[in-house]
């Protein structure tokens, strides 16, 4: 069919073109203008100083900091999450009694707000009186200081995000193995193949496809979650638990300095393009058997 | 023999886990219930009181917060559901130069989700007046690209026999979307508002940036400055304020448990 | 010379709740033998060869290979051959890998594997495919991928579950009596579960008949068809199925192949006809008044014109008569 | 943006929100506060406010409780920013350079004409006006003040063989009865602490005490330089760190602002330093006979005054200045200023707020309430530049850095004079 200009249809994007245009796109492209720019304060107008903010960004040791958290943050809980989310699933799915609450404790989390819930984490994670260190007290550990010491802070942080985040993937994963035929076990177990075997040679092979767009939505969690900062840490010991989107909040409505805000932001705007990049070359890949 | 150990021990630990998972929200509910002096201490008598709900309901405005909450989750899920119906339509049935284009354009916010843009988006919203309004917070998520994808999927199977039937029968462009696409879709969009509402509804950075006060501020927000650790916390009354908030919410997802959990997984699917 | 037992089935109970699927099912498989378990959709049929198979847990019952009771044994332990519905092939695997799939997980050494697959590859005819997916293969081709898959495990027993219904009638007409030819070259003993009797009349050596969770007849298939011991058995048996007529103090049952239109007989007068080629299936009512008139069919060689309300005369030989108690 | 789309948008988000506004006589105010410490303080300024309007019939006011100091800051700019009425705010004490570097604020001094109102303005804690003071003009008035006191276990004291009434008052005493105080079980695992100093949320605050005791300041007037890698200031960092670990008095690593007052009332510790603004809830909490003392000194005693400030917005009319004017007369009014120390803990911003009955009985009853004023005598400046959000996480970090024993409490300072220096660069 011949492809032609579509008033009708442009008509009909307009709505949603428009407002991603105002809210997606332009912004980006403003970052990026912003991030060369700088003024003494949002009064003052901007002048254009090159790459000084990018030296600035360079220099700031808490930057990289904020880049290494992120990475270890992106590899703490995107694995985790997804390999509990698999294990959820298959339990779910499986014979054993309760799947019904099985599957409702484990979907519960979705639905509570992080930063509510943030609170009672606290509570978890206090030293001295929290329920994790009362509970370590029990077997006669002295429990950590989960987020006041800086070599852990970080990994109670990922604690709570994987508990976050296990529950919604493991929704996928339900889909998906309900839609792949029982046959297929059936014909694996009269082979012979045990619990391990079919699991590898079989059910995660087949899961691919899922668990490629889980791992997307989880690295993109893992820059976009933050609202538990707020509340445990803020960032802190010495930034050990900052992250990126927790740094440019801070820059932008902390320091008030939206010009390195959008510094910040572009470096951020750069790695989702890196992710989207990866997923691209990965989505030929997703449907290797269909 | 080690396939019935391996059982055994993964249904022990599926148990064990599920116990973790609901934990937070089981000592949501201890602290509440009891007088803050049992807040860090577990004892099986201790005296139930709802004292804590009085004080949490007395320390914030927290019917206001949920009706700026159900505010603004109306208004977003029902621009997405009007805009990602349009736009969805477009690009699954059709046929034009840039649709290609355009359908990249939609993607881009897959990715580029409007957490990350705070800055920007608070500029211009300052520039458009509307910081500290319902409509402000709303306004960045209005056009959803997971929604236009999805529905873009579903419209896609519907076959094109029905949309002839329904043009020989007289029915016009939009009528065609509301009469045809849209009740065939119906799971879809069920599927879909889900997932909108338990987003929003949970959504804290953006809000944060961009209310101000309690005429825009939804719950999420109100409940971080109401539980801010600043303030020295007290568990009992806030896991009273968090049960509070949450409580619309786990009441509705508790009744209607498979029917939400079958939606994430329609949703899911596609 | 007495066959050896393969395979023995005692008192085999399924139930879901009230529901009994499976009601005491009892019956055996020679060496070498080819065994149809044949019904209705939801008789119980498939259950039981996932009973068998290990796949599903019998209430009660006992099942015996080879004289050893494996009834509590996992699938794998039982080392059996199976061939399902849906092929059950997995997608994400090369057909190579698909057919090996039970011998890398049971570690049987290499030049075994090799050797086996030589031989399989040969006997279907695979291989130009084997490096393929499933998704490029066509249904026949799956076909002999899943049947490859269960020759190549040289299993004492070959269960299979409706295998070729997913085939169209040529191909299915095809697959039967390569199946069949392979189980008598290979000297496979096969349970063959089918809703199809002609599937199940062609191939098999003995069908076990089974109705509503029991079995109905064990026979040979002449002897379903010759001697069928109940009503059900008479009327799923053939096609079209027999007439029966309700006397007085019995059931009569004669098939349509055997009444023939003549001269002198019972009087009948005919409905309808329905041209097949062969033969025509004339519908007629047989019997004096109107409240004790039956329904026959008749099965006339050659092409028929009769016209509706046409009075005829039909009659059969006595030896062609089936008789069954009242009760049924 | 054109003015028509602007009031095409107004416009719309009105008819959507069924909001209208209804032009009246009446002087609106709409101030913003921030509140950093326990207790429904929401409930009290709004009594207060409530107060002040039956007063003044004319004057409207919608106070907003904004978070915590920092976010109360962020709103009330924004606000302003955006168009959207704010005339006057409690804000952190030390925002008064921010604020001024944006052009925000008016200074009091050319707010009051007539002499009473000249009397109110010199009427407070000389050491409560430095933070709001630059440039020789008054920018912010005290209202939501705290000094940091020494909240001590009376019961733990004596169950320690120590006098409860005579808590420690220098840096030995203090390491030497935290350490008394310290309790172990049987396998070793504290049960209950010497003492817990916080080092989240505002550890720049709690270090500004111990370099004060130390006889240092963090800071210039001018909010132009930073003196954090003086040797004092290093050594007084020093001392926070062998606490939690020479000393072992406190746990090691950092300790919760926020979670510190239940482990005080939960008898984890038996000595905990805090805002003054908690002395309320912990009063109303505390299931144990407990204390409430000055801070113990090195060289002197000392600690940094904190908490928030009136601040009155530039961008508003002479009506709405006066009222503004008007409205933080009334809520620093020796009365009302009593009615909120009594209430929170908070101090009486001016010595006439402990003049009144209602002070002078509740102190009477209740002598802890007055070591916050008392402590005045030693008090300083909190730490108060440019770049105030800035520089304060370097010196926060730092403090945690050493702390948590990730540095050196030299290099930690060392590095945080050298980003703070860089930082206030432009302001010299």
């Amino acid at each position: 069919m011949l492809k032609r200009f579509n008033l009708k249809a442009w008509l009909l994007l307009l709505p949603a073109l428009s407002l991603l245009i105002a809210f997606t796109h332009w912004p980006t492209l403003k970052s990026f203008w912003r991030s060369v720019t700088w003024a003494r304060s949002d009064a003052a107008p901007a002048k254009f100083v090159g790459l000084e903010n990018y030296e600035i960004l360079l220099d700031d040791p808490v930057f990289w900091r904020v880049i290494e958290n992120n990475f270890w943050y992106a590899l703490g809980t995107v694995p985790t999450s997804i390999a509990l989310a698999i294990a959820m699933a298959l339990w779910v799915n499986s014979k054993i009694r309760f799947t019904g609450l099985l599957r409702l404790a484990f979907f519960t989390p979705t639905i509570l707000p992080m930063i509510t819930v943030a609170n009672i984490w606290l509570f978890f994670y206090s030293p001295n009186i929290g329920l994790f260190n009362q509970l370590l007290a029990l077997i006669g550990i002295t429990g950590p200081n989960w987020l006041g010491d800086p070599d852990i802070a970080l990994s109670s942080l990922m604690i709570m995000t994987v508990w976050k985040e296990a529950g919604f993937f493991m929704i996928f994963y339900l889909a998906a193995l309900q839609t792949l035929s029982p046959e297929l076990f059936d014909a694996a177990k009269v082979e012979g193949a045990s619990a391990w075997r079919m699991f590898r040679k079989i059910t995660f092979p087949l899961l691919m496809p899922t668990t490629l767009f889980v791992l997307i939505n989880a690295l993109l969690n893992a820059f976009k979650l933050v609202d538990h900062l707020f509340i445990l840490t803020k960032g802190g010991p010495n930034n050990a638990s900052n992250l990126l989107l927790y740094y440019i909040y801070e820059t932008a409505f902390s320091f008030l300095d939206s010009y390195y805000a959008a510094t910040l932001t572009v470096v951020m705007l750069v790695t989702l393009a890196i992710v989207a990049l990866v997923q691209m070359l990965f989505i030929d890949r997703r449907i290797h058997y269909r | 023999m080690d396939s019935i150990w391996f059982q055994r021990v993964s249904k022990f630990s599926a148990y064990v886990l599920a116990i973790l998972w609901v934990l937070p929200l089981l000592y949501a509910f201890w602290a509440a219930f009891h007088p803050p002096e049992f807040a860090t201490k577990f004892a099986l008598f201790a005296p139930l009181t709802m004292e804590n709900f009085v004080s949490a309901w007395d320390q914030a405005p927290f019917f206001r917060y949920m009706l700026n909450t159900v505010i603004i989750t109306t208004i977003i899920l029902f621009s997405q559901l009007v805009v990602c119906t349009l736009a969805g339509y477009a690009l699954a049935r059709e046929e034009f130069l840039g649709r290609g284009f355009a359908f990249a354009l939609v993607l881009t916010q897959l990715m580029v989700m409007p957490e990350v843009l705070i800055v920007e988006n608070y500029q211009t919203l300052t520039g458009l007046n509307l910081v500290d309004t319902h409509l402000g917070v709303g306004l960045p998520y209005l056009a959803s690209a997971f929604g236009i994808f999805l529905l873009r999927q579903t419209f896609k199977t519907v076959p094109q026999e029905l949309e002839d039937a329904a043009r020989v029968e007289g029915l016009s462009g939009l009528g065609i979307i509301w009469k045809v696409f849209v009740p065939l879709a119906f799971p879809t969009y069920l599927a879909f508002s889900l997932v909108s509402v338990s987003y929003h509804w949970n959504n804290f950075l953006w809000p944060l940036v961009v209310t101000n006060t309690e005429a825009s501020r939804p719950l999420t927000v109100g409940m971080a400055i109401f539980g801010a650790p600043e303030s020295g916390v007290d568990w009992s009354v806030i896991s009273a304020g968090t049960l509070i908030a949450i409580g619309p919410l786990l009441i509705l997802f508790l009744v209607f448990q498979r029917k939400f959990i079958q939606s994430f997984m329609h949703a899911g699917i596609k | 010379m007495r066959a050896n037992r393969m395979l023995k089935v005692e008192g085999l109970t399924r139930r879901y709740g009230d529901i009994t699927v499976v009601d005491d099912l009892c019956f055996h498989v020679n060496e070498g033998e080819f065994v149809a378990l044949l019904g209705p959709s939801g008789c119980g049929k498939s259950t039981s060869l996932k009973m068998i198979a290990g796949l599903e847990i019998p209430d009660a019952g006992s099942i015996e290979l080879e004289g050893k009771d494996i009834t509590q044994m996992t699938p794998g332990q039982r080392k059996l051959a199976m061939v399902f519905q849906s092929y059950a092939l997995f997608p994400h695997l090369k057909v190579i890998d698909n057919i090996l799939f039970g011998l890398q997980a049971r570690k049987v050494a290499k030049d075994e594997q090799q050797r086996r697959l030589d031989s399989v590859v040969e006997l279907v005819g695979l291989s130009e495919h084997l490096q393929k997916k499933p998704g490029q293969l066509s249904g026949g081709q799956c076909q002999r991928v899943a049947l490859a898959r269960a020759i190549v495990a040289e299993a004492k027993l070959c269960l299979m579950d409706e295998p070729l219904s997913n085939l169209d009638a040529k191909l299915r007409n095809e697959m039967r009596s390569e199946i069949r030819s392979l189980q008598q070259r290979l000297g496979m003993s096969v349970i063959y579960v089918t809703h199809d009797q002609v599937e199940a009349m062609s191939m098999a050596d003995r069908i076990v008949l089974m109705n509503d969770g029991k079995i109905e007849q064990v026979d040979v298939p002449e002897g379903l068809y010759n001697k069928p011991k109940t009503v059900f058995t008479a009327q799923f048996i053939g096609s079209p199925p027999m007439n029966i007529m309700h006397l007085a103090n019995e059931r009569l049952g004669v098939r349509p192949e055997h009444i023939a239109i003549a001269d002198e007989g019972r009087p009948a007068r005919v409905i309808s006809c329905d041209y097949h080629g062969a033969d025509t299936v004339v519908l007629a009512e047989i019997g004096e008044a109107e409240d004790r008139a039956e329904i026959i069919k008749i099965r006339y060689p050659g092409h028929a014109l009769f016209a509706a309300q046409q009075a005829i005369s039909v009659n059969w030989r006595p030896e062609h008569e089936h008789h069954f108690p009242v009760s049924q | 943006m054109n003015k028509f789309t602007k009031y095409l948008a107004t416009a719309g988000m009105a008819s959507i929100l069924g909001v209208s506004t209804l032009a009246s006589a009446d002087t609106d105010l709409t101030m913003y506060y921030p509140v950093a410490v326990g207790g429904s303080l929401t409930k009290i300024v709004d009594g207060m406010v409530e107060n002040f309007e039956s007063q003044n019939p004319g004057i409207n006011v919608n106070a907003i409780y904004a978070g915590n100091y920092n976010d109360a800051r962020v709103k009330a700019l924004a606000a302003l920013q955006s168009g959207k009425p704010a005339q006057l705010s409690v804000m952190f004490s030390i925002d008064v350079h921010a604020l001024r570097n944006l052009d925000a604020i008016v200074a009091f001094d050319d707010l009051v004409s007539t002499d009473a109102e000249r009397k109110w303005l010199g009427s407070f804690y000389p050491a409560l006006m430095e933070n709001g003071k630059a440039d020789g003009k008054t920018w912010g008035v005290p209202f939501q003040r705290s000094t940091i006191v020494m909240y001590y276990n009376k019961d733990m004291f004596r169950a320690a063989g120590l006098d409860p009434e005579k808590p420690p008052t220098t840096w030995e005493e203090f390491a030497e009865m935290g350490k008394k105080l310290v309790k172990k079980d049987g396998s070793g695992n504290v049960e209950q602490w010497g003492a817990m100093i916080p080092s989240t949320g505002y550890p720049y605050w709690m270090f500004g005490a111990l370099t004060k005791q130390n006889s240092e300041v963090l800071m210039n007037q001018a909010g132009t330089e930073t003196y954090f890698d003086n040797p004092g200031v290093i050594a007084a960092l020093e001392y926070w760190h062998d606490l939690g670990n020479k000393h072992a008095i406190m746990p090691s690593g950092v300790i919760e602002w926020g979670t510190l007052r239940q482990n005080f009332l939960d008898g984890k510790t038996a000595i905990m330093w805090h805002s003054t603004g908690n002395l309320t809830t912990v009063k109303n909490k505390a299931s144990f006979d407990f204390g409430v003392a000055k801070l113990p000194g090195n060289t002197e005693l000392g600690s940094p005054t904190g908490g928030g400030n009136f601040y009155i917005f530039k961008k508003s009319s002479a009506e709405e200045k006066a009222a503004s004017l008007k409205l933080v007369k009334f809520m620093t009014s020796p009365e009302q200023a009593a009615h909120w120390s009594k209430a929170t803990g908070y101090m009486g911003v001016g010595p006439r707020a402990y003049e009144t009955d209602t002070l002078k009985a509740y102190v009477k009853e209740f002598p802890p309430a007055a070591v916050a004023r008392d402590q005045l005598t030693h008090a300083t400046a909190e730490l108060s530049t440019h770049e105030a959000g800035r520089v304060r996480k370097f010196l926060d970090d730092a403090i945690q850095a050493a702390l948590t024993g990730q540095m050196s409490a030299k290099d930690a300072m060392t590095d945080a004079q050298k980003q703070a220096k860089s930082a206030l660069r432009r302001y010299q």
